[in-house]
């Protein structure tokens, strides 16, 4: 890229610091007037090397590591990490421990993909869509700090159940906060779909098409809108995803503007998975009978083996390979996350588009650069 | 032409009455800045500033303050000359403007006096003419400052600048031919029954929106566009160099609204029994005058706040095959009427 | 990693060696005479209902810095706004771990940013290395390189404490003990 | 195609290079394969067994054995099974064949295995670290044996 830049060519450095994206990335895209010839994505700007942290914290230690991976889905990586463990050491959790753990998931979703598509808003130029979605988030915020404690890093779950019970009147405040939510969303919605600027800067924008998303590997919403129904929580049920009623939400046009309606479809959907779990949830434990585990988990030695847990995070397939070999701690912990391919998939992408629009592909990709570096 | 009185002639005076001016229209950005800070709260369901003064209004009293006070940095591989020398061609641009639009007029025994610096027959050229050099301004802030973002910035300015002044322009031109006139005094006069925006909506339309692309405001920032290029233009300018190209495009957001009311939404005019009176004829129409200035500023910024940004090429496109063919439909409709002698 | 040497901009050695007669001055004459007046209490109000953030968001912490500068939070109420480019911004927020890749640009951000400019440093990362003190990657103790005026513990903290982090060093600007500037 | 076919169709394809294989449960296999044939694997892997995602691609340190296993999961659109495939390299000269040309995400899961454990691709159109700095190459943080891990530079250690 570097070697032959054109007469009326330049290079643009985008970044580490720069608005595209939360969190330090570096685009170097080489322009001709305002189209983008050529451009590379580098990374590494907040590497601190979770790997090898994991392999010298224990079990427990390494649920506070894990949280800090990608921080806008703290709690689909717990799910993934203690999912591992649980099938290393073969720990049965119980229903309604499970139960909690699909509705915290299913907010935090909900708020990943409030915080995406407000941010995504703002880059089209839209600061004012921004500042809406972050004032329900907030609400939703609450929400789930009255039963984890916090608001971005939870620490929440626990090998075979979660910290806490739900506090009492939560399905009333849940209510509540859907109720707005949901008026919200329609808003939105009409606005994304009504306003004739925001559709011409992003339809046709960006499009990828199902055969190029499969074969770069790309997943979760930006695969959905291309028309491929893949969701982990329908193709490999983890918890009690298999006893709920929910739809893989997709489009076919695979541009900005159908990234986007599938977030916003998916987040009504995570809305009527939780009012499904609040009504069903057992009463019960939330943590196993009869085992050493609780509240306060023991120092835990984990039968040598080798297992790949893969859970559905708001961007898409969330995956941990975890080798143990007998002690208590990892022997290799393995991190899959679901931007890598996305934001590799970048460059091809940003080929001939406008300035303007790398903001408005990078941004719908909804991507989360500290779990692309870890 | 009216009578002047004597007074005013003197070059004291004279030189008073421009610093009161000059002041006024400082003044006059910083509540436009204050307003717009305020209104884009409100739109965006927060508070805005409210601690300093009642309503926050000291807030750009200490923005100024800091701004002054913040260290004046030249980068090592600016053009050192234009990096200090173009921030005052971009605020003299907007100053040269305010030469020839009236902020006003006083009304005694039925003779209409203007509040104006000067009283050319071609002022409304003049205007045009001179606020094309902002560009030119924003060019040298770009060039200078040997940053890539403001590079890009400003090839946007002038890209969307040339697009917009044609429409603009022809604009002008239909509001000159039914007024008759190229002084701006006149073609206020001129709409003394009936506004100009009710004989020509097209004109209206086009006008407002060369205007705002004009003056950058949001669909148009594609100079700025704060996610893209950082700050666009004025990126490597810190302090008050900083802030001479922030005020220079408030006070260009005042003086656009002018000249909308001025052209279309019929200036000061009044019904003649409301200015009888000696009193209410030098208070009423620079008031109502001034009430319709700031309804227009209000339009434009709720229009900032409440739309995406258009990408450049669109706004290139928007000017050549959508504005530039509505405008010359009203030039011909002006024609038209002007032949049959309405 | 170059070794940043501290900046001194107090000249009041070279005022000491007077010359019979002459009268001598510095280039900061106007500030030391600023410094015996009131005008530096009124600079000082203007300077502390004004501080404008960079936003560079690093971590975990950057999120919650995202939410404090936008509705519900709403720091424009104090005046306190983001500004994406660090040549228009006072105050650099060091919002998670600094890794050895980054820190360069970030003391280049710093660099950048004009005179007076103050820092400060939000999260446990910023401040110890937080749960990463022991990585390969990041680099410990930033503040020995930035000075810090005010610490912002948590993992990450609310944005309550940020507001309240923002409101210490307006108390600080106000009593002259920042580092900021110098008085 | 449930699991089990599937390990047979790959073993009767390849007798030889492939041992070690198994069903660990339905949706999950694992096999080991000779380091120089995993091009070829994952081609045949792609067209004909559909496994078409590249999950994920990395390297585990064995220093007693004195080995590097580099891994690929690989899963499917299609289906709900997921492949492990291993290929076990001297830990002294780790170098395999690059498999980027088969599954274009490979690319930066490469690079970061090379610059992380310091395992050659050959044929890798890129190689370049990702994550590290330049000057940090040759250190291979992740291999068992690095000596700067308890970074101890942070003044107020506990």
């Amino acid at each position: 890229m570097y070697d032959e830049v054109g007469p009326s060519e330049m290079i643009v450095h985008l970044g580490p610091q720069h608005p595209m994206l939360p969190g330090p990335f570096r685009l170097n895209a080489k322009l001709r007037g305002e189209t983008v010839v050529d451009s590379e994505v580098e990374m590494g700007w907040i590497h601190k090397g979770i790997e090898k942290i994991l392999e010298n914290k224990t079990y427990l230690q390494g649920i506070t590591i894990v949280d800090r991976i990608c921080y806008l889905a703290a709690l689909t990586n717990e799910e993934a990490y203690v999912g591992c463990v649980e099938k290393l050491a073969g720990i049965e959790v119980p229903e309604r421990a499970q139960y909690i753990r699909v509705i915290m998931e299913e907010l935090s979703r909900i708020q990943s993909h409030l915080l995406g598509m407000g941010e995504y808003a703002s880059f089209v130029g839209f600061v004012s869509m921004f500042m809406y979605t972050i004032k329900e988030r907030e609400d939703l915020m609450s929400v789930i700090d009255s039963v984890t404690g916090a608001r971005i890093t939870h620490s929440f779950l626990r090998f075979g159940g979660v910290k806490d019970d739900l506090p009492e009147g939560f399905k009333e405040d849940v209510k509540y906060v859907f109720g707005n939510l949901r008026k919200a969303i329609d808003n939105y919605e009409e606005l994304f779909s009504t306003d004739s600027i925001y559709k011409a800067r992003t339809v046709g924008i960006g499009t990828l098409t199902a055969e190029v998303a499969k074969d770069i590997g790309v997943s979760g919403p930006p695969l959905r809108a291309t028309g491929v129904a893949f969701d982990i929580r329908k193709d490999e049920p983890y918890l009690v995803y298999k006893d709920l009623d929910f739809k893989v939400c997709t489009q076919t046009a695979g541009d900005v503007f159908a990234r986007v309606q599938v977030r916003l479809d998916e987040m009504r959907e995570s809305m009527y998975i939780v009012e499904q779990c609040l009504d069903q949830i057992p009463s019960g434990p939330i943590f196993p009978e009869g085992t050493a585990y609780g509240r306060r988990s023991p120092v835990m030695r984990i039968p040598a083996g080798e297992v790949f847990h893969r859970v559905e995070d708001p961007r898409g397939e969330m995956g941990f390979y975890m080798v143990s070999d007998g002690s208590d701690k990892p022997y290799r912990v393995k991190i899959r996350g679901p931007v890598y391919p996305t934001l590799q998939a970048l460059p091809p992408l940003l080929k001939g588009v406008p300035v303007a629009d790398i903001v408005a592909i990078a941004g719908s990709m909804d991507t989360c650069t500290s779990e692309v570096d870890r | 032409m009216m009578e002047i009185p004597e007074i005013l002639f003197n070059p004291w005076i004279r030189g008073i009455l421009g610093l009161c001016l000059m002041g006024a229209i400082f003044m006059g950005a910083m509540i436009a800045v204050w307003f717009e800070r305020k209104l884009s709260a409100d739109i965006q369901q927060r508070h805005g500033p409210n601690r300093v003064g009642p309503h926050g209004i000291f807030q750009l009293v200490a923005d100024a303050i800091k701004l002054f006070t913040k260290e004046d940095i030249i980068p090592a591989n600016a053009d050192k000359f234009l990096f200090v020398f173009a921030p005052i061609v971009l605020m003299g641009s907007v100053f040269l403007m305010l030469v020839a639009i009236p902020f006003g007029a006083v009304i005694i025994n039925g003779n209409t006096y203007p509040i104006a610096a000067t009283d050319m027959d071609i002022s409304i050229l003049y205007i045009e003419a001179v606020s094309a050099v902002s560009v030119i301004g924003i060019f040298m802030i770009a060039y200078s400052s040997n940053n890539k973002y403001s590079l890009l910035g400003a090839f946007r300015n002038f890209a969307r600048m040339i697009g917009y002044e044609v429409p603009l322009g022809i604009c002008i031109v239909s509001v000159a031919i039914m007024a008759g006139s190229l002084n701006i005094v006149d073609i206020a006069q001129a709409q003394s029954p009936l506004w100009f925006i009710i004989m020509q909506p097209l004109g209206f339309f086009v006008f407002f929106i060369a205007l705002m692309a004009d003056m950058g405001r949001l669909p148009f920032d594609q100079n700025e566009s704060e996610e893209e290029l950082i700050a666009g233009w004025i990126t490597e300018y810190t302090g008050m160099r900083f802030g001479l190209g922030f005020f220079a495009e408030y006070i260009h957001l005042i003086l656009g609204s002018m000249l909308v009311v001025l052209l279309f939404l019929g200036g000061w005019n009044l019904p003649e029994m409301l200015t009888s009176n000696m009193l209410l004829g030098i208070i009423l129409p620079t008031a109502f005058f001034l009430g319709k200035v700031a309804i227009v500023m209000l339009a434009i910024i709720m229009i900032r706040w409440a739309v995406p940004r258009f990408r450049i090429d669109q706004v290139v496109d928007l000017s050549w095959k959508r504005l530039l063919p509505l405008s010359l439909l009203n030039l011909g409709w002006v024609i038209l009427l002007a032949l049959l002698g309405v | 990693m170059a070794e940043v040497e501290p900046v001194s901009t107090n000249n009041k050695d070279d005022m000491q060696e007077e010359i019979p007669g002459v009268m001598t001055t510095s280039t900061s004459a106007i500030s030391d005479f600023l410094k015996k007046t009131k005008a530096q209490d009124i600079i000082n109000w203007g300077r502390k209902n004004s501080l404008w953030f960079t936003v560079n968001a690093m971590g975990c912490c950057g999120v919650e810095l995202l939410s404090t500068g936008m509705a519900h939070y709403d720091t424009d109420r104090f005046g306190i706004i983001p500004r994406n480019s660090p040549r228009h911004a006072d105050v650099l927020i060091i919002s998670g771990y600094v890794t050895k890749k980054y820190f360069p640009a970030l003391k280049r951000i710093w660099d950048q940013m004009p005179a007076p400019k103050w820092v400060i440093a939000y999260g446990d990362c910023a401040i110890s290395g937080g749960p990463f003190y022991e990585s390969y990657s990041t680099r410990q103790n930033v503040d020995e390189v930035f000075p810090v005026d005010i610490y912002v513990p948590g993992c990450p903290p609310r944005c309550e404490a940020l507001i309240q982090a923002f409101y210490e060093l307006q108390k600080k600007i106000v009593a002259k003990k920042d580092k900021g500037t110098d008085y | 195609m449930d699991a089990k076919a599937m390990i047979d169709s790959l073993s009767s394809q390849f007798t030889g290079v492939i041992y070690d294989a198994q069903v660990e449960s339905d949706i999950r296999i694992l096999a080991k394969v000779k380091p120089e044939s995993v091009k070829d694997i994952c081609q045949y892997l792609k067209e004909k067994l559909s496994f078409g995602h590249l999950c994920c691609e990395f390297g585990v340190d064995y220093p007693e054995r004195n080995e590097i296993e580099v891994v690929y999961v690989i899963g499917s659109y299609e289906h709900p099974v997921v492949l492990t495939l291993k290929a076990i390299l001297p830990r002294d000269d780790p170098e395999v064949e690059s498999v980027v040309p088969v599954y274009w995400n490979a690319n930066w899961y490469e690079r970061e295995t090379y610059e992380l454990f310091g395992v050659k691709y050959l044929d890798h159109p890129d190689l370049r670290p990702l994550v590290l700095p330049q000057d940090m190459l040759g250190e291979w943080p992740l291999r068992k044996d690095y000596k700067g891990f308890p970074n101890k530079t942070a003044r107020n250690l506990v």
